[in-house]
């Protein structure tokens, strides 16, 4: 044996060899960051400035932004598990309108309290996530259709409980008003600086990464997304990740949509309607890799605020409306291929 | 004999691992050249190289004395080198014509594709690879035999002047390598070279003409083919070791398993689906019982059906788990009843690729070291750093990408991970194909120690000297059914004679 | 010879509203008013389409409303002249087609009713004028980038207001009809133009959003907003302004009553003619008269 | 030898003497039609009829259903190539837009006759898509990162290329007047019944199946999607292969452009908008893999048709908007299930 062991010494003096890379490491670490630090560079650059101020800067311009980045960012964060399951939802954007409806026609029309109207809108959500999920495991149809199908619909179950019609959400008491305790959703905090949905959103993140990175349930879903049928031979419950991750993404657009009629005392069937391509986008952006089994949830939430902030600074600047969509391409795909760029050490991975 | 090749100082470096370090190979028109060498030695990379399918980093390539540098594997092609890989790269999706003329079609005058040209080539392909398949079954219902044998008739298709096989036995069963040395001699005759990679020692003989063995990036020496294995062992490991396998169980334990008359009924009929028909064995704690048998009898599916892995279906007949009736069949039920498995296709269903090693190796047990479902960092490092050495995966970092590591040490981190769980039954299927010897020892090494501790195994091989060495009792199949049973001390002839014979009177 | 193939007195007579899209709530709004309205004639049972924005979708479904034979189409096109040719088939092959809020091209069809997004982004541009009586600084929230409302829209108030060198245009950005990119938007507007004191919005969702946007900066007291559309009841622009949130918004009439009416014209009275053109006149809303129109409209 | 050639035989031929599955293989080869099957016949069971006449079956229906997806039809058949080499690609539905916009432009306020316009539009079209696959393949960035940008970037396009407004075409000569020809692309033949739209999706369609299935560039998109490793060491041309794959979608688009602004006498920079999604839906529930490797052409036609003939069937039967977005759903799972129950023999093949 003590001969044996002299041998993979040799191994573990290529081993030692590795460690000199800890500090590209670290830069590939944080690659994901790349894109987003490319963006406000550039913001703070090109922003307009009033006398010395620089606008892209003031603190109401960034909380402009991280507001107008909540609803997806928190989109983000539950298609971050389903993309890294290799999965795709694609309802998310019409689970937002539905749940924004229900939680509209509970408070007004219905007369619901806080207290029942917002539990009932988010287990609904995630109930309609977790069908998907079953139907697409289950049946094994791919969940592209699956969730497809889901937003036409929730999109119908949306106009069904709206009876198609906007709903205003009017604080006060009585029949036909919501408690006023809902508007916060559409206030800051802290002297006016800080958004409450952008609150929301922080502190979901923050179970999210949790989640992802330190829990026994975010490794299966790495490997499920790596390997499907490794993971199985190794009896993780391939099944149950499948699903489950659907019910967090429509938890997690159960809560858009709480935010949404919160943000906007508004509800509509219509809500929400293309949100789903931003928060793939802004997952994907971040580094996670459609096919599966790879990525980080701060990835996600840079992506995010990047999409938020290139926005931003491009109407600050008036930028007409195509050079505006030129410009979102030209800059996305810079990012991305900024950061992919500094994180190819291994080509294999796709 | 002309000077077919020549390679001098090559060098290549992944990322913190030096893979060559300044190694010289040549090979003569017509010569059977084997290249030997321990897991991770450099063997593929410097094959890799050649084929075009990776750039050296220094170093020169000469064939027929003129120098190459190749771009890409086409000009490789161009240049008359055909290569078999070690990682069967085949497209799942195509059917088997398909893949056999994949990179250069027939096609027809209008310059479509030749399909019923292709398909017929393609079938005498398959015949002087000697497998009789039909050309129209798409590879993804191949069992690993069956593609490594496509893999071969697609290399020998290209009919080239340098033939690289890095592996090529690995999944095959003595009557295919039989054939295939047939073939590599023919190819000789007719002036080719043949550049052939093994682990398996004892076929050294039948093939080589000249051996180069490597270790750890460079050449270690060069052996005459008639060389004795210790010789060659002492090569390749840099040390010689009297024997191979382990001494046997003295204890025999309680019975883990009992089939009497199983019999497994799949739910879906799959295309080439050798279900267990009726099968008798046991297996008791403390013991290593082999299943042989040709290719496509069955050792795969009756291991998977045990485990109810990716076979749905109902076992019928008398199923005994420690001496209770149970219903196998599930990977829960498998898995609830302390059996764990190795499959025979590591990159498929043992390893999560484009994971770190040490990810890996955590795998199967993560439920047990994470407590209230919270990952433990420290705890898993430990883990994981406990693991590697133990099954000595090199290079020794968990955070290795696995795609990344040799076949062998791919192999042991699959050990590595199932066996960490501690179950009572380990189910293995080609348990050792593409490691190389000295792992071998080390995991036969394991395999004794944990049965000493009371575990039992069920391993199918079509390596029969494996199975020989290292069973206690070899169970013979044949169609999906256990026709004989030996106990230790068989000879391969008496074994060899009972799975054809077998095969004919089933 | 009457307008319809069969009419009198039947009592079952079908109307096939081949609506542009559900999206606009302008658009859900008029939807309303005819299933509201059409309650008063018995006879009529009115089927409704979503074009989903979607010139190929409107087209295919005016082109089943003509395979299922409906005794009268109304339409609102997505765009006027993807629609022109089927409906000209549809008007040629007898069935009477009453155009809603936009035209098609060409004249094959029964009659048109409607208002004149121009006119009304004009009256919109005369009304800023007075709000500012000594000019200042005017922000546009356009509709979505070349849809034919939005382009008319937005040229009908900048002539509006062309005549009064005090008011400059600081800025102009598409927000696609929707609330959530108005408030995106305007904000940004703000951050870049502190000065802004007037936002003209194309529909009424933008002028939502725009207020929020300016709430959120504690200036929806110094910044008038204009909106569009006009919509009765809670969530409508009428509402916003007798609240007091906005300066005003343009009733963007449905003409619901009217085309009703029409219908009923054609099919029971068997009227062999009718009004080519209906116009419904706007009305401006302001904070003097938004509270006894809101009252008025029922909802 | 002899012998030795007859051994492993044995081997093998157990291998072999399983059941032979060519029947059941027969209906898999056609599973991709099940679901369409399924709509038509519901749609004849379920359609109104008027004095016995299924007007689901009169000619006009069927030729306003196939009409209805001739544009779909045709960006889907590139989408069956892209989708197959493991891509996708967002920006058909943008590019589809850009080139009727520039068909309009070209014709009317330049001028220009249709022998110089069509072939300027389609190089065009194609261009960006090459140009997309560039970037994707060598930059390394995912192709739903690349495509969604250049759907932002195709809008802006258009947007620029029309001066923010929709032109109209209209007919005769003379300057601001297209040649009346082009006009047939709205029309229908053989006495009335069949679109010109259809029937150059049609004329398409048999070209892309035979470039799909006979040609070695079909072969070798099969071969990238399904194992890029295996087709790089099969000395396969992979990048150039992977980036053609999107000129052809950005062909597709163009042709899919020119018979939009030909249908509608119109091209406006929003045209298309969301065409994206409804073909990669006819090419998923066509049964093409998203995951790449796997699929068929006829599929992908038979998903569009049943797309088309779906919607129609509802609206035919007065279905009120809601229920037609939540039936649609409904039905589009069901079909796509029953697809892949049937075609669930292998495990190995995901
Ligand atoms: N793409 C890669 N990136 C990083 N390291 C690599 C890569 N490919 C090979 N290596 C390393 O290079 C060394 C040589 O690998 P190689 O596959 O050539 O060994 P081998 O002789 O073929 O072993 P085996 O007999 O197990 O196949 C190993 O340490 C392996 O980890
Ligand atoms: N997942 C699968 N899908 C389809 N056919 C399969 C599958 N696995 C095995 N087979 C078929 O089952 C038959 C038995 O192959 P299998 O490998 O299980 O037998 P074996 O005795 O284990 O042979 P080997 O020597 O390869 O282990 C083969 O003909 C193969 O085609
Ligand atoms: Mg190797
Ligand atoms: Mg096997």
């Amino acid at each position: 044996m003590t001969n044996e062991t002299a041998t993979p010494s040799i191994g573990v003096s290529q081993a030692d060899a590795r460690p000199k890379l800890r500090p590209l490491d670290y830069v590939v670490r944080f690659q994901s960051l790349l894109g987003l630090i490319l963006v406000i560079v550039g913001g703070i650059a090109f922003s307009p400035r009033r006398h010395g101020h620089i606008l892209f800067l003031q603190p109401d311009n960034i909380a402009n932004i991280v507001r107008s980045i909540s609803e997806t960012g928190i989109l983000a964060l539950g298609m971050t598990f389903v993309i890294i399951a290799a999965g795709i939802d694609l309802s998310v954007g019409a689970v937002l309108g539905l749940s924004s409806v229900l939680t509209a026609t509970l408070l007004i029309n219905a007369g619901w309290g806080l207290w029942t109207t917002l539990p009932l809108v988010l287990v609904c959500a995630t109930l309609f996530g977790l069908v998907q999920g079953a139907i697409s495991t289950r049946l094994h149809v791919q969940a592209f259709i699956v969730t497809l199908a889901g937003l036409q619909a929730a999109r119908g179950l949306a106009l069904i409980a709206s009876g198609n019609v906007f709903i205003n959400i009017n604080y006060g008491s009585g029949p036909g008003n919501a408690p006023p305790a809902f508007a916060i959703l559409g206030e800051r905090l802290f002297y006016n600086t800080f958004p409450v949905a952008t609150l929301v959103f922080l502190v979901l993140a923050v179970i999210a990464t949790f989640f992802l990175n330190h829990t026994r349930y975010g490794r299966y879903v790495f490997a499920v997304g790596g390997n499907e049928r490794a993971a199985r031979l190794s009896g993780i419950p391939v099944e149950w990740i499948k699903i489950s991750v659907y019910g967090i993404t429509g938890l997690c657009s159960g809560v858009a949509g709480i935010v949404h009629a919160g943000q906007f005392a508004f509800g509509s069937p219509t809500d929400g309607t293309g949100y789903e391509l931003n928060a793939i986008a802004a997952v994907v952006i971040g580094g996670t890799d459609l096919f599966g089994g790879a990525g980080t949830m701060v990835g996600t939430i840079a992506g995010a605020v990047m999409l938020g902030a290139l926005a931003n600074v491009l109407q600050l600047n008036d930028v007409s409306a195509a050079m505006q969509l030129l410009a979102t391409g030209a800059i996305i795909v810079a990012a991305a291929a900024l950061q992919t760029f500094v994180g190819r050490r291994d080509v294999r991975s796709r | 004999m002309t000077l077919l090749l020549e390679m001098r100082g090559i060098e290549k470096r992944f990322g913190g691992i030096q893979a060559l370090k300044g190694v010289d190979f040549d090979l003569r028109a017509g010569e059977a050249h084997v290249l030997l060498g321990e897991n991770g030695a450099g063997k593929s990379t410097l094959m890799n190289i050649l084929s075009g399918n990776i750039g050296p980093d220094s170093g020169d390539i000469r064939l027929l004395g003129a120098s190459m540098r190749f771009s890409g594997p086409a000009e490789a092609h161009a240049a008359g080198i055909a290569m078999i890989p070690q990682e069967l790269d085949l497209v799942p999706g195509l059917d088997i014509a398909a893949n056999l003329f994949l990179g250069s079609e027939q096609r027809t005058g209008w310059g479509t594709l030749a399909h019923r040209r292709m398909h017929a080539a393609a079938s005498d392909l398959l015949k002087k690879a000697g497998v009789s398949l039909d050309a129209d079954r798409p590879v993804s219902s191949l069992r690993m035999g069956e593609r490594q044998l496509v893999a071969i008739a697609k290399a020998l298709s290209a009919d080239a002047r340098i033939l690289i096989m890095d592996e090529p036995t690995a999944a095959l069963s003595a009557t295919e390598a039989e054939h295939l040395f047939g073939t590599v001699r023919e190819l000789c005759a007719r002036g080719v070279g043949v550049i052939y990679i093994s682990h398996r020692l004892e076929e050294v003989p039948r093939v080589a003409d000249r051996v180069t063995v490597m270790r750890d990036g460079r050449v270690a020496g060069e052996a005459s083919a008639d060389a004795p294995q210790a010789e060659l062992v002492r090569l390749l490991v840099g040390r010689s070791f009297e024997d191979l396998f382990p001494p046997r169980a003295k204890t025999i334990g309680r019975e883990l398993l009992r089939l009497e008359h199983a019999r497994f009924d799949p739910a879906i009929e799959r295309a080439g689906w050798q279900a267990a028909r009726d099968v008798s064995l046991t297996v008791h704690e403390g013991e290593i019982v082999g299943l042989a048998g040709l290719m496509g009898v069955g050792r795969t599916e009756l291991l998977s059906a045990l485990y109810g892995f990716e076979v749905e279906g109902r076992w019928s007949g008398t199923v005994l788990v420690g001496g209770r009736p149970t219903r196998l069949g599930t990977i829960t039920a498998a898995r609830h009843a302390g059996i764990a498995y190795v499959t025979d296709d590591r990159r498929g269903t043992g390893l999560v690729l484009k994971h770190s090693v040490g990810e890996n190796v955590v795998l199967s047990t993560l439920r047990r070291i994470t407590p209230w479902a919270l990952v433990a960092p420290k705890k898993e490092r430990r883990y994981v750093a406990e693991a590697l050495s133990r099954f000595d995966v090199r290079p020794k970092l968990p955070e290795a990408l696995v795609v990344n590591l040799s076949g062998g040490n791919q192999q042991k981190v699959v050990f590595a991970k199932e066996l960490v769980s501690e179950p009572h039954l380990l189910l293995l299927d080609e348990p050792t194909r593409g490691v190389d010897v000295g792992a071998k020892a080390e995991i036969y090494e394991q395999l004794r120690d944990l049965t000493a501790k009371g575990l039992g195994v069920l391993v199918a091989s079509s390596e029969l000297p494996e199975l020989i060495g290292l069973c206690d009792r070899i169970v013979v199949m044949s169609r999906g059914r256990t026709v004989a049973e030996f106990a230790a001390g068989a000879s391969e002839e008496q074994i060899r004679h009972a799975s054809t014979s077998g095969a004919e009177a089933a | 010879k009457p307008l319809a193939k069969t009419c009198g007195p039947k009592d079952k007579y079908v109307i096939g509203f081949s609506q542009a899209n559900f999206k606009e709530p302008y658009r859900s709004h008029v939807n309303h008013e005819l299933e509201r309205l059409v309650k008063n004639y018995p006879q009529f049972k009115l089927v409704i389409a979503d074009g989903q924005a979607s010139d190929n979708t409107q087209v295919s479904q005016v082109e089943n409303f003509l395979t299922q034979q409906v005794d009268i189409l109304f339409i609102s096109p997505f765009e006027a002249a993807p629609l022109t040719p089927v409906v000209s088939r549809v008007y040629k092959s007898g069935i009477p087609v009453i155009e809603l809020d936009r035209k098609t091209n060409g004249d094959d069809y029964t009659s048109f009713v409607g208002g004149d997004n121009e006119k009304i982004a004009e009256e919109a541009g005369q009304y800023a004028k007075k709000l500012l009586p000594d000019g200042g600084d005017v922000a546009i929230l356009e509709g979505l980038p070349s849809s034919s409302p939005a382009i008319e829209r937005l040229d009908g108030f900048k002539k509006g207001i062309a005549d009064d060198p005090k008011l400059k245009v600081v800025a102009v950005q598409p927000v696609d009809w929707m609330e959530d990119k108005a408030v995106t938007v305007f904000s940004a507007m703000l951050q870049a133009h502190p000065d802004i004191k007037l936002v003209y919005t194309s529909n009424d969702l933008a002028a939502a959003g725009a207020y929020i946007a300016a709430k959120q900066v504690g200036k929806e007291k110094d910044i008038k907003i204009i909106g569009t559309d006009g919509l009765p009841g809670p969530s409508g622009g009428i509402h916003a302004v007798a609240e007091g949130q906005w300066a005003a918004t343009l009733v963007y009439p449905t003409g619901a009553a009217e085309a009703l009416d029409l219908a009923k014209k054609i099919l029971i009275d068997c009227a062999e003619s009718v009004p080519r053109v209906v116009t419904v006149p706007t009305q401006l809303i302001t904070p003097e008269n938004a509270k006894d129109v809101y009252a008025k409209e029922k909802f």
